[in-house]
């Protein structure tokens, strides 16, 4: 947990619309992401976080539209660069509350690679992803958690034929040190765990299914299809991957907790300025 | 005092130490006084191939190669004959070496002295052929022993210990033996006193220093020749300030990160080449629309696409100024010396800051990977000077249209200064839209704080005769060749103007039709093959002068004699 | 035949199916003989949200806008106002809808006709209030009804079934009464003959079509606004031909996939739109010095950085002309209207496999998702023409330094034609080499064989008065006011000359000076805020003329007047 | 199994050196590289390939340079790139022998988007990773699979502090449905792997432990580290996961063999010409 939780920073007394900036959202009536972005507020508001505190970092897609309806700072930048940012901004900045959130494919097709890295790297940020499995902001293209025999994708008719990419297993895999899943139209079921992952230090990945009920109606069914893990949280890779790998999707919880230590760069300063480095160039 | 220098070359095949012996001549010419610059080229091997080290030393800071070698000195010459196009000799220079000297030099060069070094060598117990030929060169250069003592027990004593420091001494002993059967050579002659305030410097760590001067205290870093040494440099130098280096996984992620770290309030900068840049325009463009400052120095090699790695160029300036996608104002600086890898830095992160943009600065391999002894450079002064908002209220603006188009930023951390920084077109508050107006005042706004800022007189380096009818214009490393030539030319009596510009975008018309006042003819030269810079005055200068255009790729650095011809060849039209 | 249009805008807000009840008053316009353009807006909703179909009809081929609309018709009001500065009204304007209608239209409108088509609408079991006004609309241009109920049937049946097509018929045909209560408006005089030939196609469909005419068969595909349709037409339709589409997981994937493809021989192609050209831009350089074929289109939008994505720029010039590092001759085209998408397109493809070159086409969204009923457009006959290796030997040089500067290319499978094609500079038989003479020989040849190149009369569109003093300059869609302004005034007398460069880059600075002749004053049209090509044109053409530029940037077109307008301005000086 | 395996094209009569050109390697002497590239060749020997028919994709980096040394086609593209020109190339001429190759950098670093992906994709295309723990060609610093602690790189000095990248655990996580691992210092042990390796339909994954004695002597010992796995190839991505998870990164073989069918974007040609999609446009 970072400094930024800690005593005088924390703010008792707001409740979860306070984290809420008056920007309307974009999403279309019954998007799942109206509830994630309630739960983030909730938990928000549980941490009892100062807003000024928080950073939540964004990519491009209809989930990444997301931090412009927070009263935290926030940074919209291009699309699959989302962690990337975050790194910088919680490196540089320490003190700061880092959330990375945005969309399937904007963090798993465009921005796998750093997904891949993040997971190792594990600087001190919490990552949300909204998985729709889909593209919604290009308007119901597939996503790497397309299913393959999904037919509408808009380039893939027929089917994407591809096996769909498992983000908790790649990430279990790549190094991510908390994994969790939740649903995003519970946000009861979501904010204690979307809490957690903050507390953790380190990189936590936050999967959430967030139904897009404009290209795939479909996904109204997963309000009925989630459940709660059966296991307890485990933090033996081992045993975590075993259980990923057979996992239908559903299974909501904190699949995953290991103890690796947050990133570190160590940087104590040892010379006054920077006219103490010049020494190193006399001939 | 006027300029005396020698040059001098020593080649080698793999593994031979001819970079070591190359160092340590440049190290002792620096403590006994002299000034001096020292380039290397390498065959194709990735490591222990053939190589070339290739000095000139003088009596006072230089810029550039001469024309010709005055020694060439082959530790073997095993695939010399590779280097051939680059060390150009002529009939007042010798060749030293072993037997078998190829035949390109031999046509070229005037006298031959035959003198095996590893012969010499064999005969001091593990002694070294290229510590001989130190010691052949050190004795035709006239640097004293002493000088060459403390470079050895500097960089031999900790590492290899005593005894590896006195076999090297007896091997240069032994060939500055050998070496006094050749007459002697007139070398320039060292100050002692000026080297106490001397520095050996390649480009890229000048370029390193005057970013941490600058203010830079986050950099993401993703390796490639021929910028890699301004990060490692500062992967052992920032944190002794507090700074942090984060290696990324690729350019996309290096940006980011220093886009993130900027955002949070710390100047933050990367460095790449072509390859990377090119990886990099997307995200410069987030850059400019977020008002995130952020500087991106491209140490330039030969394009296009992978081009050749280690050799130099000036040919990024199209990508630096127009490689972004929409209309996306952004500062472009370029340095022009060693030295000057220093300051232009350290004011490209002052000019980032304060106009909340992103700053590229073009370097190249030619400055970054020359190593040249120069009188210590003093601190420029830029500091970080970003505006920030103070004490935000509900009415906070971050994009708001100010009269100069700089908007004050509030930092992450900041009571009631939280807003959202957006890629997206916005709103003064920053909400996106899409809205002409919003749109306009935008474009407006990010143009007028670039355009209507006073870049002061940093922006080129003027000189020569102000009467001048003729003028050179050029920009990058090839000012040091430029400037030696326009030198030679006007100490023979021609009158010239010589303009390096520092500030490539924006374009700075005005200042620029003040300097060429009576000029009716400039002659604009550049190291690249469409004269990317000519092209660029065309479009945005007015010049009423004549123009030509002299672009040349490399990977050759464009030479003294080149410039002179271009210039008889020119001023006789 | 003069020209007699009419235009006309519906709104509604979410779920009103404005967007519906326009296409299909388009196609029933199309289908009852008629020629027209539909563009839509909408608010900034993902989906759902306020939207306006905005029409324009006529008895010839269009490709503008009028200044103003004749008719806006509202399904409902509910944030129309949001399309206040898009839907420009005079006071030749009518404005029919519910009560409640924005200020800013009744402000600017002449006539206000209240009827509530929800009302009606609600009076029809299962009536829409979208068919109402499609039936309100055909009554006021004179769309007959059959062409409606062709429309309707074809869209409905086999979808709805046919209880959905009389109900909504009932709705129009109710619609059709309503109207008949406003006093009837001129109409352009459909020529039934003439929808047997016509088209109703989108810019984007149209660089599909073009793509596969040009011989694409492999295309990859990373969805972006507005360059999406492209991918997704050619998603269904390349694998009737036997073609592939791969959906990419980036576009640095996407276009390195068209250069593997291309490499194994197959004509190769992306599309995107600026934040994807900026990531491909390295890759682009890959396709240069490894001169392999490909064809990227970049379907522009507001820039930078994400910027406006669903409007129009025309603001990526820059990029797709210099966006490349190093020096990296390539070719970029831009069609002018919907209908020259498929030319252009399929020139393009030629170009890229002629020339072993990328090549960038450089639609824009204004071009891309319109639709517009025009006359089928013919196959334009170009196929590629690659130079193959025939019968390849020992001997065989890759990147052989032919005349021309093409080099033929063996494809993989072809018996002792191996080869590695490289990004690094090499020789002729493309071994890598960082050789002054094979990069100066590299570099002649891929510029020779661009520049040398005969691009013929495609290179432009030229148009009026031979001996005018005056031309308009101008590109890509902003052509289409342009003309629509310019051949006003030209019918009010002046004298100009009209015209639309189709190959950006190279220059044609000779072709150009001829169709200048006489021409003492050049006004330069463009849709983006730094006057892209007015610099591009400045640098690289010389022009004798007096050049003035006009840049606009997005979000709104540039219409008839305004152009009209500074063509007053410019010939008054 | 590709079209180019078949009857007509195989070359019996050739030998491993006959699938080397006459361009000299540019590696430094006793480095990995030179050891993979006489597998390859033993490899494509045993297989019978005709080299017109096999084509070698690679981005940058010393292990990058392999293909100029093959007498096969080659295309050596930019830095990371060289999974997705193998893939346009493959899908586009599925009757060559497509072979990627190249080093942990380019292929984990920047490259670990496309590697995710090729991963799931299956098209049939073998991928050799010359792993020598570090950037060579820029001269030594990290890269993935450094260890954390390895002090050298130029760019972390003092070390990574992050958790390597296991290129057979993610691989196998992201869908790889053929992971093997190989010495390079082993050529006999290595040719039969990546023999299979070329003939296993769909994406092979053939990681290569390949020293780099320039930046990196230690390495110099995995020669004798190494030994060959003592678990029988699986199909079981479950018990393959497990064995992976724990593995110390000198097991050799082939360590899963799924059987999952390779990438097919059926196309068949429905129509004359383009001409007959013309139909579609009449208004
Ligand atoms: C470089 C780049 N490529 C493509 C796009 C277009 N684009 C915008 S959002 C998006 C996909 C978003 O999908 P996802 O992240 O799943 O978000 P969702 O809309 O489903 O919430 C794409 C491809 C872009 N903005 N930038
Ligand atoms: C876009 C880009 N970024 C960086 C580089 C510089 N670069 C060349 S090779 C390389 C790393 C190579 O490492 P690896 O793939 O492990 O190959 P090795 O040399 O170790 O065999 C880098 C970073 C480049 N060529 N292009
Ligand atoms: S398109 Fe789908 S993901 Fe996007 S806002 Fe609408 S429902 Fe949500
Ligand atoms: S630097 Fe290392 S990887 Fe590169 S060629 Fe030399 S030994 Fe091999
Ligand atoms: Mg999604
Ligand atoms: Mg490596």
């Amino acid at each position: 947990m970072n400094l930024s939780m800690k005593t005088e920073n924390t703010c008792p007394s707001l409740v979860a619309k306070d984290y809420r900036s008056d920007t309307k959202p974009v999403w279309c009536p019954g998007c799942g992401d109206f509830g994630v972005l309630l739960s983030l507020t909730k938990s928000l508001a549980e941490l009892q976080l100062n807003p000024k505190n928080v950073a939540v970092i964004s990519g491009i897609g209809c989930s990444s539209r997301i931090p412009a309806y927070l009263n935290t700072f926030g940074f919209h930048g291009v699309h699959g660069r989302a962690l990337t940012i975050g790194t910088g901004l919680k490196v540089a900045r320490p003190d700061l509350t880092v959330i990375v959130a945005g969309g399937d494919g904007d963090g798993f097709s465009i921005g796998g690679n750093h997904f891949l890295h993040a997971c190792r790297r594990n600087v001190d940020m919490t990552y949300i992803v909204m998985d729709n499995e889909l593209y919604g902001m290009t308007k119901g293209q597939a996503s790497p958690t397309s299913a393959p025999d999904w037919e509408y994708g808009k380039l893939t008719p027929g089917g994407t034929h591809m096996k769909p990419f498992h983000p908790l297993v790649v990430g279990l895999a790549s190094g991510a040190n908390f994994i969790a899943r939740v649903s995003g139209t519970n946000p009861n079921g979501a904010v204690p765990i979307i809490s957690e992952a903050i507390r953790h230090p380190g990189f936590s990945l936050v999967h959430v299914l967030s139904p897009c009920i404009t290209f795939n109606r479909e996904q109204l069914e997963w309000k009925k299809m989630v459940r709660d893990a059966v296991v307890p949280t485990t933090n033996d890779a081992g045993k975590a991957a075993r259980y990923l790998m057979s996992d239908d999707g559903f299974n909501l919880g904190i699949l995953f907790k290991g103890d690796r230590l947050p990133y570190d760069l160590k940087s104590e300063k040892t010379v006054d300025g920077p006219a103490d480095l010049e020494a190193q160039f006399s001939v | 005092m006027t300029e005396q220098s020698i040059s001098i070359t020593m080649t080698g095949s793999g593994g031979s130490g001819v970079m070591t012996a190359g160092n340590m001549l440049l190290d002792a010419a620096g403590r006994s006084g002299l000034f001096g610059i020292m380039t290397r080229s390498a065959g194709p091997q990735i490591r222990g191939g053939e190589a070339a080290a290739m000095l000139r030393l003088s009596n006072k800071p230089i810029l550039s190669h001469k024309d010709q070698f005055d020694i060439l000195l082959g530790i073997d010459w095993k695939n010399a004959d590779l280097f051939a196009s680059e060390i150009v000799l002529d009939n007042n220079s010798i060749t030293i070496g072993e037997t078998g000297i190829p035949q390109a030099f031999t046509e070229s060069a005037g006298r031959h002295y035959e003198l095996s070094v590893a012969e010499i060598a064999k005969q001091i117990p593990d002694g070294r052929a290229n510590m001989v030929a130190l010691g052949v060169a050190a004795k035709l250069i006239s640097i004293p022993l002493s000088a060459i003592k403390e470079v050895l027990t500097k960089s031999l004593l900790k590492q290899k210990g005593e005894g590896a420091v006195r076999s090297s001494l007896e091997a240069v002993e032994a060939g500055m033996a050998a070496a006094s059967a050749i007459p002697s050579i007139p070398a320039p002659t060292a100050d002692p006193e000026a080297a106490a305030n001397n520095w050996s410097i390649t480009g890229n760590e000048a370029c390193g220093m005057g970013a941490i001067r600058g203010g830079i205290r986050f950099v993401a870093a993703y390796p490639i020749t021929p910028a890699t040494e301004v990060l490692e440099w500062l992967a052992t130098n920032l944190p002794k300030l507090g700074g942090k280096l984060v290696q990324a996984e690729d350019e996309l992620a290096s940006i980011n990160q220093a886009i993130g770290a900027s955002f949070g309030g710390v100047p933050s900068l990367t460095a790449t080449s072509g390859p990377g840049i090119a990886l990099m325009t997307e995200s410069l463009g987030l850059s400019v629309a977020s008002e995130t400052p952020i500087v991106v120095i491209d140490v330039m090699r030969g394009g296009p696409s992978t081009g050749i790695p280690a050799k130099s160029e000036q040919s990024d300036l199209n990508i630096a100024v127009f490689g972004l996608h929409g209309d996306a104002p952004h500062v472009v600086t370029a340095p022009l010396t060693i030295a000057d890898c220093l300051m232009t830095t350290q004011w490209s992160v002052y000019l980032a800051e304060k106009l909340q943009t992103p700053t590229i600065v073009l370097s190249d391999q030619a400055l970054g990977q020359t190593r040249a002894v120069i009188p210590g450079v003093p601190d420029a002064g830029y500091e970080p000077e970003r505006a920030i908002a103070v004490n935000p209220d509900k009415t906070y603006q971050r994009y708001a249209d100010t009269e100069n188009g700089v908007s004050p930023m509030s930092l992450p951390g900041t009571e009631s200064g939280q807003y959202t920084a957006d890629g997206l077109e916005h709103t003064q508050s920053g909400r996106p839209s899409s809205k002409a107006e919003d749109h306009h005042r935008q474009m407006n706004k990010r143009l007028r704080k670039i355009k209507g800022f006073d870049f002061g007189d940093n922006w080129a380096e003027a000189s020569g005769d102000d009467d001048a009818e003729i003028a050179v214009l050029t920009w990058g490393s090839s000012f040091g060749a430029i400037s030696q030539a326009v030198e030679e030319l006007r100490q023979s009596g021609q009158k010239l103007r010589l303009i390096g510009v520092r500030l490539i975008s924006p374009a700075q018309p005005e200042r620029m039709k003040k300097l060429l006042n009576n000029v009716k003819k400039v002659l604009v030269i550049e190291q690249n093959h469409s004269g990317q810079f000519y092209h660029y005055l065309k479009a945005y200068y007015d010049l009423d002068a004549e123009i030509k255009s002299i672009a040349i790729p490399g990977p050759l650095p464009i030479l003294p004699s080149q410039v002179r011809q271009y210039l008889r060849d020119w001023s006789q039209i």
